[in-house]
């Protein structure tokens, strides 16, 4: 069967965790910047689910795993918006090089 | 509960009184001051003469190689490293409380007069002293190194908030440098404690398990090191004069009396704990003492404001301490330690002088005063003995340990211990230039300053603690004996312990 | 114990003293001037008793022999090294107890005249007093430190009384400048008691003195220099002596110690503590003896101060001066005395000794006397007396006694003493050296007539003061007779008889040596008289004549100057301020430095904290990546190379960071950041 | 399961207790004025604190051993419950000039500090991936909430921002470093995954990985730059449990995936973690000096003790775990007095720079001593517990050798003495002539009183008696 392999999941988790830390630095806006951090999450989740179906396939935590990883991303994300908005309401710009009232 | 416990409790019992008083109370505040301190003079005192009285039975020095541990209470205490409450005096120690109990006692008398925040002054002060007693009494090292930074810390506060001229900064420094003497202290304790692998802290325990030489070799002098600092040993002593400067009367009476001398007490626990390490070190630290005698005094002959030099003269004196002890030389180590004693006494004299003098003329340059003795005669004549103490007139107790140590390190049989030796032994001379030329300028001559005609001489209260010192100084001068025979007894297992090592160094 | 009262007893020679210095200084001082006097007076009557008594004892009954009858370990350095206090009693030590309590108690008497209504009466008292006791316990010394001991309170009681009037600028410098002096050459003596400590491992006289420690000392070779042990060490206590002798090139406190009351001068500077520096010789003779090089230096240096310091007397003009200059000569005689005497022919010591004593006679004499004068004329100064016989005939006839014998005129004392100097070191073939004592006899003449015909003769220079000039009190003008009989008389007495070390061949005056001497004497006084007796001009023109030497000379060499230049401006200025400003610069400087390099970095690592996240976010990651590099090595056993390459990464973007920090311009990644 | 449930018994009675809170602010009609949620949190954990002494907190597995209470995890829970009582009472809702808690939201405010607490349980007990990695996101979560609570405030909100983004990558970073690990070991259970690690490459990446997410928790240099920001956002409070409890937490997930599932890297791991001790307290000492904003500097005088701390975790021994532990609850303690003092005075007069404590020993002399002996306790001068605790700390490591480390230690602790100085100084050496506005007495609230009350009392006493180390001892031996 020619069909993926394990290092084809692995590699493309990486590439995922790659442009998600990329992303990480790179992204002024700090939604995008919440995206690149969902693409590092999944990049792992991913990465459970691969060895889980190609090396343990008896072992349920691969698999439920990224079940955890996707519920808390969600409240992640949930309490980053929220959080985003409140931000937004001070400054009007969502741009995380301007906000830089702390520092020092 | 103990003797030793009781002494080091009473000081702590009374900064919670003095807590629990109200501010107004200055003189209630002062009255349990004093009374703590006389009682634990009193106690001193009672602990002097029955360990002299205990020792009086028994064979003198040479003979006697057991550790003269006295009035011992020891209890388990804190955790599974095996640190106890082990209190435990020798004839040193037993000396130091002595010396403590005196000098806080009539720095309480000297502060009689305090006004500004009394009640904080006294707080910390006795919290200091607490501390120093602890110090002299602990045999634990742990017991012995938390004692040793409960009597260095209220300094900042003691001198950063009472003293004057740059005090905060004088403070900073003063603490800091310290400090960083006692994280070098830390390494030492904490490494001998796992190299000697006995599971316990007690001097003695550490000192019979052997450390290994290359140990000692590195550790010996970052231990020394640790406590020359708090001893004044070049060229870590730039806090004392600053610090001195600036701290209240009774607080630079109390720091140059009695906290420099935990250092050099440290560091003869230092050479007790590592004689090998003492001997490959001991001519490093002698020729860096020889810089402390001489350089102090050459730069006690340049200052003009009595506080640094007399700080100075600390400098110089204490670097004698540090000397005898770095000819690890039995003759000149029982010199240290009575230089110790006669240092504590008569800085502390020259500061409770200096203060009161300081209260009359507002100034502490010597160049703005002059013909005092017209106008103080008492406080000149205690000057005086003071200044003839610390240029080791005989009669008075600076001599005993100048001579002892000057004796005792020309014994070392080699000439650059000679050399050493004279030009330790030169700084007599530029001692003598110092001390007169200051004790000439400010009591000679016409009275400079006419404003000061109107001055008057030391109170009663006043005339207490200086009384008490002179005294002091004087009987120590000239019956030298009990002490020698305290501290030669107490020297004993330092010496027997550097003798084997000496044999185990040999091919 | 000898089973001689006083003998066993005598401790409580200096023991009064020190009672009445207590006493006196803390107890009866406020009661007012006549009990302090009273009281110091008493204790010292007490002492000069017990003194009298034990001397009696000793030479009636113990004569010759070294007796320790009381001693007591007072600092024990070691189990082997004891430093012992207690009475020696032999010839010496008994000879100088009768000098120092008799004269002591002579001048107290004195002084309760001398000093009435000054206010600082008891004071005086009690630091007589505390002289006394100091002296006394140096002069019973038992033991070299015990010496030290009592030579350093010697010292400071010299200072206290010179220092007396201590409102006046030049007492205060001259009691400091003696005291420092002294001081520095009492290093050497401390240096020779270390030496001695070491090489011969004890301290006590009888111990060092026996001729087996001396032998001892004299095998050891010291393991530098090539020298023994013996002649270093007793240098280096010469160097103590010498000081304290005041001795060239350490006399120099000397003349200016005249800032003192008089009767501080006759007692402290002319009879007893100067005396110490020979008594340390001679007490220490046999280590001195057995040494060519160390009795050598001790002729010689006695030798050069007798003639140096006679030159200088004659210049002076301050009666006091003049008499401080011949106490240094007189001095010197002595020293040079010890200096000929040798194990063989030991006459020196003995007339060494002689000297000693009639010198403290007369010189006492001479001081009391000049102390009578300048009570009567309250001055110093010479050129401002004149005539004064008329007014003090007591003080005249017993100054005329004291000057006769200083002059060495048969038959006062100083004759005797003095020929037997001389005879001494014609004995032991310095001929050199009697001839210069010669000469220095007659310059001795000379100056000594000269203050006599200027102060007693001559005319009244000063009329107002001549006016007012009155004889002194009964207490001053009976203790000047009382001390003219010795100095008259003294001579008499068989002296080598009771002083001597080894075996004195008992000879009479040698007239081949006394005739010579007398006549220059006589010479010295004929000049004198001339020059001096009537006020004229012809010592001016001989000083105009020879104006260069003469101003030197007057100013006494210039050796103040040079110590004054040495002190003041090298040591001070070029030694002692540039350590200061290293202390405060740069041994602190490095301390602040510590402080302040933490306090910067702290203020350069604080711009990290940028405030945007992505560069935190940049760290993290850097963080993780250089962790991951620190840990493989650990297990590749790669080294740490990379680990450092790793370290140098982060310092690196350290660096970069801060440099974006100071260009202002902190965003990370800048140039790929588009959107 | 019931039994299982009786284990996790402590954790259920929090969960009760949140909801409680929750639900009182709910419930109640008029606008409450948040003292009964307070005292209800207040009392509810002290009960919890009192209930785990008579067997909440059994040691026993449940949970198919996900789930274990070990001595050690017991005495972190109640460390946590502790640092959450002294935390609810800090925010009492006296007259306050501002708000350092919103307390017109008290309840929620107290119910996610409950829920974080639950979270902390759940982590110090896990023994098993998935169970630890919810119970990490539990306590994260609810605390960027907090964080971010008074919403009003742009710095509230930025630190929140700056916290939830950077919390979200370092859980990012943790769970691609667990995945790896997965990949190696093929099991979720911590100690299955520790006996099948060996040494390659990519156990290698994911020890950089995970200690990235870990050093995230613990604020270890290079991954604190959050911490000074976040702190100085958050309400006080807030601030103070994100030190302390936030912190203790940390150090109990490095027991559990660094140290418990890289045992197989042991000299790797303490080598990384002496350099990161080093980097940590160097930075946060060095920081601190130029600090003068209170929260912005205990925020790096908490980093400075993290590295404290990181000695201590390179003993892997019961000597290392009793030092830590032992140091953590007087970390706790002395940090929340400190916490405390600020909180007072920043309630009452809104000023938190310490500059505005100038005289503070004079018109408030009791704030001020607690505020003293909270900094001497940090800077660890005896007799506060402070000093036995880096005592210990510096033994783990001298008993492993590493004597230099020690030596960093000492001269940093030297160094953090300078900073903690500088605060004394302002309170109590300078007089108030250099023309700033003193701080008028203050009036404290019991609730407060009591906070300060406890702390110092702690900070004295288990320093001194012997039974608190011992506690330490015996726990460690026995392990987490």
């Amino acid at each position: 069967m020619n069909g993926p392999t394990l290092e084809h999941y692995l590699v493309f988790s990486a590439l995922l965790f790659c442009i998600g830390l990329y992303g990480m630095l790179t992204r002024r806006n700090l939604i995008a910047m919440l995206m690149s951090v969902e693409l590092v999450l999944n990049a792992a989740a991913l990465n459970f689910v691969a060895f889980h179906h190609f090396l343990f396939p008896g072992d349920s935590g691969g698999a439920v795993f990224p079940i955890f990883i996707i519920a808390v991303a969600a409240a992640e994300a949930a309490v980053a918006l929220a959080i985003f908005i409140a931000l937004f309401r001070h400054q009007q710009h969502l741009d995380v090089q301007q906000s830089d009232s702390l520092k020092g | 509960m103990g003797l030793l416990t009781t002494i080091i409790l009473i000081p702590l019992l009374a900064v919670f009184v003095i807590v629990l008083l109200p501010d107004r109370q200055k003189q209630a505040i002062k009255w349990v001051a004093l009374a703590a301190t006389g009682i634990d003079l009193g106690l001193s005192i009672y602990l002097l003469v029955d360990y002299l009285h205990l020792i009086s039975g028994l064979p003198g020095s040479g003979t006697s190689t057991a550790l003269s541990l006295q009035y011992v209470e020891r209890h388990v205490w804190l955790g599974r490293l095996g640190i106890e409450y082990f209190l435990g005096v020798d004839g040193i120690s037993v000396l130091m409380i002595f010396l403590t109990a005196v000098v806080i006692f009539c720095g309480v008398c000297a502060s009689w007069k305090h006004e500004y925040r009394t009640k904080e002054f006294f707080a910390f002060l006795l919290l200091l002293v607490t501390g120093v007693f602890g110090v002299f009494a602990a045999h634990d090292l742990f017991l012995f190194f938390l004692f040793y930074e409960v009597a260095v810390l209220p300094m900042y506060v003691l001198i950063g908030l009472w003293g004057t001229g740059p005090k905060e900064y004088s403070a900073m420094k003063l603490t800091l440098m310290l400090m960083g003497g006692s994280a070098l202290i830390v390494v030492g304790i904490l490494v001998l404690y796992f190299q000697a692998g006995v599971g316990s802290f007690s001097m003695s325990a550490i000192a019979q398990a052997k450390i290994p030489a290359s140990t000692q070799a590195w550790l010996f002098p970052i231990m020394f090191f640790g406590f020359g600092t708090l001893g004044g040993l070049w060229p870590f002593h730039t806090w004392s004069p600053d610090g001195h400067a600036s701290a209240p009367t009774a607080v630079s009476m109390l720091h140059a009396g009695v906290l420099m001398k935990l250092g050099g007490y440290g560091c003869l626990k230092t050479i007790y704990l590592m004689p090998e390490g003492a001997l490959m070190w001991g001519t490093f630290f002698m020729v860096l003492t020889t810089v402390n005698i001489f350089y102090g005094a050459l730069v006690a002959i340049q200052k003009t404001d009595l506080k640094y030099i007399t700080a100075y003269s600390s400098v110089s004196h204490c670097g004698l301490v540090l000397f005898g002890l770095g000819t690890l030389n039995a003759t000149a180590m029982q010199g240290a330690v009575v230089q110790m004693f006669a240092h504590g006494l008569m800085t502390a004299l020259f500061f409770a002088l200096i203060g009161m003098i300081y209260g009359r003329t507002h100034t502490r340059y010597i160049t703005e005063m002059g013909g005092l003795f017209k106008v103080m005669p008492f406080l000149g004549v205690a000057y005086m003995v003071g200044g003839f103490a610390g240029l080791g007139l005989p009669g008075l107790a600076g001599f005993i340990a100048e001579v002892q140590v000057f004796i005792g390190a020309f014994a070392l049989n080699s000439i650059g211990h000679r050399l050493l030796t004279i030009l330790v032994a030169a700084s007599v001379v530029t001692t003598a230039v110092y001390i007169l030329r200051f004790l000439t300028r400010m009591f000679y001559g016409p009275l400079q300053n006419p404003e000061h005609a109107k001055l008057t001489d030391a109170t009663f209260v006043e005339r207490v603690p200086l009384t008490i010192l002179v005294f002091l100084l004087a009987f120590a001068g000239m019956f030298p004996g009990w002490m020698i025979r305290l501290i030669e007894y107490s020297l004993a297992p330092v010496m027997a312990n550097l003798e084997q090592a000496r044999r185990a160094m040999l091919p | 114990m000898t089973g001689h009262w006083f003998i066993d007893h005598l401790w409580l020679v200096p023991l009064f003293p020190f009672l009445g210095f207590l006493l006196v200084g803390l107890v009866i001082r406020p009661l007012g001037d006549r009990p302090s006097s009273t009281v110091a007076i008493l204790a010292m009557v007490a002492s000069a008793v017990v003194g009298w008594g034990a001397a009696f004892q000793y030479f009636t009954h113990h004569a010759g022999e070294t007796l320790v009858p009381w001693q007591y370990e007072w600092l024990r350095f070691s189990p082997t090294l004891v430093g012992n206090m207690g009475v020696l009693v032999d010839d010496i030590s008994m000879l100088l107890v009768l000098v120092v309590t008799t004269i002591s108690l002579l001048i107290h008497v004195y002084s309760q005249g001398y000093m009435r209504g000054d206010p600082g009466y008891p004071r005086f008292f009690s630091f007589l007093n505390l002289f006394t006791f100091s002296m006394l316990g140096l002069v019973l010394a038992c033991s070299v430190l015990q010496m030290f001991i009592f030579w350093e309170l010697v010292g400071v009681s010299s200072f206290l009384l010179i220092g007396f009037y201590w409102a006046k600028p030049s007492a205060v410098s001259a009691c400091k400048k003696a005291f420092i002096v002294t001081r520095f050459a009492d290093l050497g003596f401390l240096l020779g008691l270390l030496m001695l400590s070491y090489y011969a491992k004890g301290l006590d006289f009888t111990f060092l003195t026996s001729p087996e420690t001396v032998a001892k000392l004299a095998r050891t070779t010291l393991p530098f220099l090539g020298v023994s042990a013996l002649p270093l060490s007793a240098i280096l206590i010469f160097c103590g002596a010498a000081g304290k002798s005041a001795m060239f090139p350490l006399h120099i406190w000397l003349p200016d110690a005249m800032e003192g009351p008089t009767p501080v001068s006759a007692l402290i500077h002319a009879a007893t503590m100067v005396v110490a520096g020979v008594y340390l010789v001679a007490r220490m003779f046999p280590m001195f003896a057995a040494s060519e090089p160390a009795i050598l230096t001790v002729m010689s240096i006695g030798a050069f101060t007798a003639l140096f310091a006679a030159v200088i007397a004659v210049t002076q003009f301050d009666i006091k001066r003049v008499l401080a200059y011949s106490t240094l000569s007189q001095l010197g005689y002595m020293m040079l005395a010890l200096g000929v005497a040798t194990l063989d022919k030991p006459l020196g010591f003995t007339a060494s000794m002689f000297h000693l004593t009639t010198h403290a006679c007369f010189k006492a004499l001479l001081f009391l006397g000049a102390g009578s004068v300048i009570h009567a004329v309250h001055t110093n100064d010479m050129r401002e007396m004149g005539g004064l016989r008329r007014k003090l005939p007591i003080t005249h006839a017993t100054f005329l006694i004291a000057c006769l014998a200083i002059a060495g005129v048969p038959p006062f004392s100083g004759f005797f003493s003095k020929d037997e100097i001389l005879a001494a070191a014609v004995e032991n073939g310095h001929y050199f050296v009697f001839a210069l004592a010669l000469g220095v006899a007659g310059l001795t003449a000379f100056y000594m007539f000269r203050l006599y015909f200027m102060t007693f003769w001559s005319e009244p220079q000063d009329h107002e003061k001549y006016h007012h000039a009155h004889e002194s009190p009964w207490s001053m003008t009976s203790v000047l007779i009382v001390l003219a009989v010795p100095t008259a008389l003294l001579g008499l007495v068989p002296f080598g008889h009771y002083v001597h070390r080894g075996e004195l061949e008992h000879h009479g005056i040698n007239w081949l040596i006394a005739g010579p001497a007398i006549l220059v004497g006589l010479a010295g006084i004929a000049v004198a008289f001339m020059l001096y007796f009537r006020p004229n001009g012809l010592p001016d023109r001989i000083a105009f004549a020879f104006s260069g030497i003469y101003r030197v000379i007057r100013d006494k060499f210039y050796i103040d100057e040079l110590y004054l230049f040495v002190t003041h401006h090298v040591i001070f200025r070029y030694v002692s301020a540039p350590f200061n400003w290293f202390d405060r610069h740069c041994v602190d400087g490095l301390m602040d430095l510590t402080a302040q390099s933490a306090l910067l970095s702290g203020r350069s690592l604080r711009r990290t904290v940028t405030g945007h996240l992505q560069t935190y976010l940049l760290w993290a990651w850097l963080g993780s990546a250089v962790l991951a590099l620190v840990v493989w090595q650990m297990q590749a056993a790669l080294g740490w190379a990379l680990t450092f390459v790793g370290l140098g990464i982060i310092a690196g973007i350290f660096a970069w960071q801060w440099v974006l920090q100071l260009l202002n311009r902190s965003e990370p990644l800048k140039r790929i950041e588009k959107d | 399961m019931l039994e299982q449930l009786a284990t996790i018994s402590n954790e259920l009675l929090l969960t009760l207790l949140a909801f409680t809170v929750f639900s009182i602010s709910l419930v109640s009609l008029k606008k409450t004025d948040g003292k009964a949620e307070v005292l209800v949190t207040a009392g509810g954990l002290l009960a919890l604190l009192v209930l785990s002494f008579a067997g909440t907190m059994p040691h026993r597995a449940a949970f198919g051993d996900a789930y274990v209470t070990g001595p050690v995890a017991a005495i972190f829970k109640r460390l946590f419950l502790a640092a959450g009582i002294l935390m609810a009472l800090l925010s009492w809702p006296g007259k306050r000039k501002t708000d350092v808690a919103p307390f017109h939201h008290l309840g929620e405010y107290l119910g996610l500090l409950l829920l974080s607490i639950i979270g902390m349980c759940f982590l110090v007990s896990a023994m098993e991936l998935a169970l630890l990695y919810v119970g990490l996101e539990l306590v994260t979560i609810p605390l960027i909430l907090l964080v971010a609570i008074n919403r009003h405030e742009l710095r509230s909100a930025e630190a929140g921002m700056k916290y939830v983004l950077f919390s979200a990558m370092s859980s990012g970073l943790l769970l691609y470093g667990l995945s790896l690990v997965y990949g190696m070991a093929g099991t979720l259970s911590l100690a299955g995954i520790a006996a099948k690690l060996t040494w390659t490459p990519l156990t290698v990446m994911a020890l950089a990985l995970v200690m990235g997410g870990v050093g995230f928790k613990i604020s270890a240099v290079p991954f604190h730059l959050w911490t000074p920001d976040t702190y100085e956002g958050a309400p006080v409070p807030v601030t103070a449990f994100l030190s302390v409890a936030s912190k203790a937490a940390g150090f109990a997930l490095f027991y559990k995936v660094v140290a418990g599932l890289f045992a197989v890297l042991g000299p790797s791991v303490v080598v990384m973690v002496s350099i990161l001790a080093t980097l940590t307290m160097t930075f946060g000492n060095l920081v601190a000096l130029q600090q003068t904003n209170l929260k912005r500097f205990l925020a790096f005088s908490s980093i400075a003790q993290a590295g404290f701390l990181m000695i201590g975790l390179v003993h892997g021994g019961p000597l290392g775990l009793t030092s830590v532990v032992f140091y953590l609850a007087v970390y706790l303690f002395s940090n929340l007095a400190a916490f405390g003092v600020v909180t007072v005075v920043s309630a009452a007069t809104g000023k938190e720079d310490m500059r505005d404590y100038l005289g503070l020993s004079e018109s408030n002399p009791k704030l001020a001593l607690v505020m003293m002996l909270a900094m001497f306790s940090l800077a660890g001068i005896p007799p506060l517990a402070g000093f036995l605790g880096k005592f210990y700390l510096f033994a783990a490591a001298a008993e492993k050798g590493m004597y230099w480390l020690v030596f960093v230690g000492a001269v940093n602790a030297t160094i953090s003495l300078y900073y903690y100085l500088i605060v004394i100084k302002w309170m109590y050496l300078l007089k108030a002539a250099e023309g700033r506005q003193r701080i008028e007495p203050i009036e404290v609230s019991w609730a407060s009183w009591v906070v300060l009350g406890v702390s110092t009392v702690a900070m004295i006493v288990i320093g001194i008696l012997p039974q608190f180390i011992h506690w330490a001892e015996v726990a460690a031996s026995s392990g987490f």
